[in-house]
């Protein structure tokens, strides 16, 4: 691991933090729910790059793959029920 | 290679870290979507894309999950945006213009 | 309250990081506890041919498990199915009182193969890195479900669907009685060549009963959804 | 016509991920993934309706990769963009939802279209209903609505026409 990644991983941990201040801070259930789409991403980045730092095997990014096609029709899901009921 | 996979992931992470910067300091829930779509699409795909070049057996499939990202992030976004603009989530008292509710009270 | 529970959340999520992490630096509770864990890792390449020692274990060391667990599954949507009819209109109907938006619905629609293709990789390859047929089938059934959210009128083929559904029940037990009457003359014995190790045909039997998964576990739960949301109940009226 | 051409596009794209998910070129995987792409074109006939509005012709092939670099400026200038806001103490926004025009006639492009404006500066496409676009914008720049189509969808708009319908 060299310095360099150790850095991106403080900053891609600060941007979770960010996001989950986000999440619990709300106001409306729409920011939390984007919040929760930021943290899908976020999380599959995190996932590829762990793979890599891990030992480079290329499992991880299988699971990174079905996490973010699961997160994206789970935020979307969510979006088309809360329409529903203001 | 690896030089350039390491500034990638570090461009990548810079612009999550700015992205979740960006969710704290905006006024509204759309002004929060555009930062949040923007820099986290930019961010993973500056990750995902440096890390595929730390380890080469998986840049097939990072390229695979780049191409989704790209595709289903503005997805997702803009349906969040249309559901909060429908669900009745006003616009920060600092907005200036507003086509769409003209049109919504004209029909 | 909120405030209460948010609190609980985060101290359970600290304390399961700190316990983990517990377990990660402590070299002799680990041997402790992986005892079973080494045991499977040592003999499953021989026995079942799968890279994937999670998948061995669910489908090789208990294969009987799952073919309950499918079971269970099955008798579940048979329940939420009888509940939704009893509900004329269906559950979660009026909750979609428009088409969700151009961009979703030509999104989703563009995006639905490609899911369905991911759903299927997961599948087949569940013997060689992490996946199988459950989240195989779960990925290709949330893809319709997507496209169902955007579309009322969306027809989806119930009766084939059904079909297939038993069809997959059905072979899931033809091959359990297959290696009950083969040589081996055991329930689920595993009688396939094991073929080459980390190839897609390898493993022998797991990627055909993994298969057989997917296509239950998505059917089951297209059928739970169209149910739910009457997703077909317009071209039903139509045929009428 | 337009359906066989939907139907050739979502299984060449179809094909070249399948060959990019299982990295490997063995025989077993070329024939599954064969199979497992004629099932799924063969279900999913809404998705090849929208496909169809890909031009399949030399001309698009070669605008293809030109859209991919003109969406990727945009998307590093849209990021530096964002930075630049955040970063700055006074937060300068000046935000609204303005209707723009496309000339776009297929579902494909429009949708190509929303999802660029999406990730390019200072814009998001909430709905599109029929040729027009709804599209929050941080940085208002005046009152006029063809200006505003200009600066937001025009430049896309000529690549893009090249590629699909």
């Amino acid at each position: 691991m060299t310095p360099i990644i150790i850095v991106s991983l403080v900053l891609i941990g600060l941007s979770a933090l960010l996001t989950v201040i986000r999440l619990l801070a709300g106001p409306t259930p729409f920011d939390r729910l984007m919040a929760s789409d930021t943290l899908t991403v976020i999380a599959t980045a995190f996932l590829v790059l762990f793979s890599v730092i891990s030992g480079g095997t290329d499992l991880y990014i299988d699971v990174a793959i079905v996490y973010a096609v699961i997160g994206f029709i789970g935020v979307v899901t969510i979006a088309r029920f809360l329409k529903g009921g203001k | 290679m690896v030089i350039l996979g390491n500034i990638l992931i570090f461009i990548g992470s810079l612009f999550l870290a700015l992205g979740g910067l960006g969710l704290i300091r905006m006024p509204d829930v759309y002004n929060r979507l555009q930062a949040g779509t923007k820099a986290t699409t930019l961010g993973a795909m500056g990750v995902i894309l440096g890390s595929a070049f730390l380890a080469p057996e998986m840049l097939t499939k990072a390229v695979l999950l780049i191409v989704f990202i790209a595709m289903a992030n503005p997805v997702s976004s803009s349906t969040i945006g249309r559901s909060a603009y429908k669900g009745g989530v006003p616009l920060a008292s600092r907005s200036v213009r507003d086509d769409w509710e003209k049109e919504e009270a004209a029909e | 309250m909120r405030k209460l529970i948010g609190i609980l959340l985060i101290g359970g999520f600290a304390f399961y990081l700190v316990t983990v992490g517990m377990g990660l630096f402590s070299a002799e509770s680990r041997s402790e506890l992986d005892s079973v864990g080494s045991e499977i890792l040592a003999t499953s390449p021989d026995l079942s041919g799968a890279a994937n020692t999670v998948t061995a274990v669910v489908v090789q060391y208990r294969g009987f498990d799952t073919l309950g667990e499918v079971t269970v599954l099955f008798v579940s949507a048979l329940g939420v199915g009888m509940l939704a009819m009893a509900i004329k209109d269906g559950l979660l109907k009026n909750l979609f009182d428009d088409n969700g938006g151009f961009v979703l619905q030509a999104g989703s629609l563009a995006l639905l193969p490609f899911i369905v293709l991911v759903g299927l990789y997961i599948t087949l390859h569940g013997h060689l890195s992490p996946g199988g047929g459950f989240p195989g089938g779960v990925i290709i059934a949330t893809a319709v479900f997507v496209v169902i959210l955007t579309s009322k009128t969306l027809s989806i083929p119930r009766g084939l669907i059904n079909v297939m559904e038993t069809l997959a029940g059905l072979g899931f037990l033809a091959i359990g009685f297959v290696g009950l009457y083969s040589p081996a003359q055991s329930f689920l014995a595993n009688i396939l060549p094991k073929g080459e190790f980390g190839s897609l045909l390898s493993a022998g039997f797991i990627p055909v009963i993994y298969a057989i998964v997917a296509i239950k576990v998505a059917s089951e739960l297209i059928n739970i959804i169209s149910k739910l949301t009457a997703a077909d109940s317009d071209s039903k009226e139509a045929a009428e | 016509m337009r359906k066989w051409k939907g139907t050739f596009a979502l299984l060449f794209l179809l094909a070249v991920s399948w060959l990019l998910i299982v990295s490997s070129v063995a025989f077993v995987e070329l024939i599954a993934g064969a199979v497992a792409i004629v099932v799924i074109v063969l279900l999913t006939h809404r998705s090849r309706d929208l496909f169809g509005g890909l031009r399949l012709s030399l001309k698009a092939l070669l605008f293809t990769p030109i859209y991919l670099m003109v969406f990727l400026w945009q998307l590093i200038r849209s990021n530096l963009d964002i930075a630049r806001r955040v970063l700055s103490p006074s937060l300068p926004i000046n935000p609204g939802i303005v209707k723009v025009q496309t000339q776009l006639q297929s579902s494909l492009g429009k949708l190509i279209l929303a999802n660029s404006i999406t990730l390019t500066p200072g814009t998001l496409t909430l709905d599109v209903e029929g040729s027009s676009l709804y599209v929050h914008w941080v940085d208002v720049k005046g009152t006029d609505a063809d200006a505003a189509t200009q600066s937001i969808v025009a430049g896309f708009e000529r690549t893009l026409m090249e590629v699909v319908e």
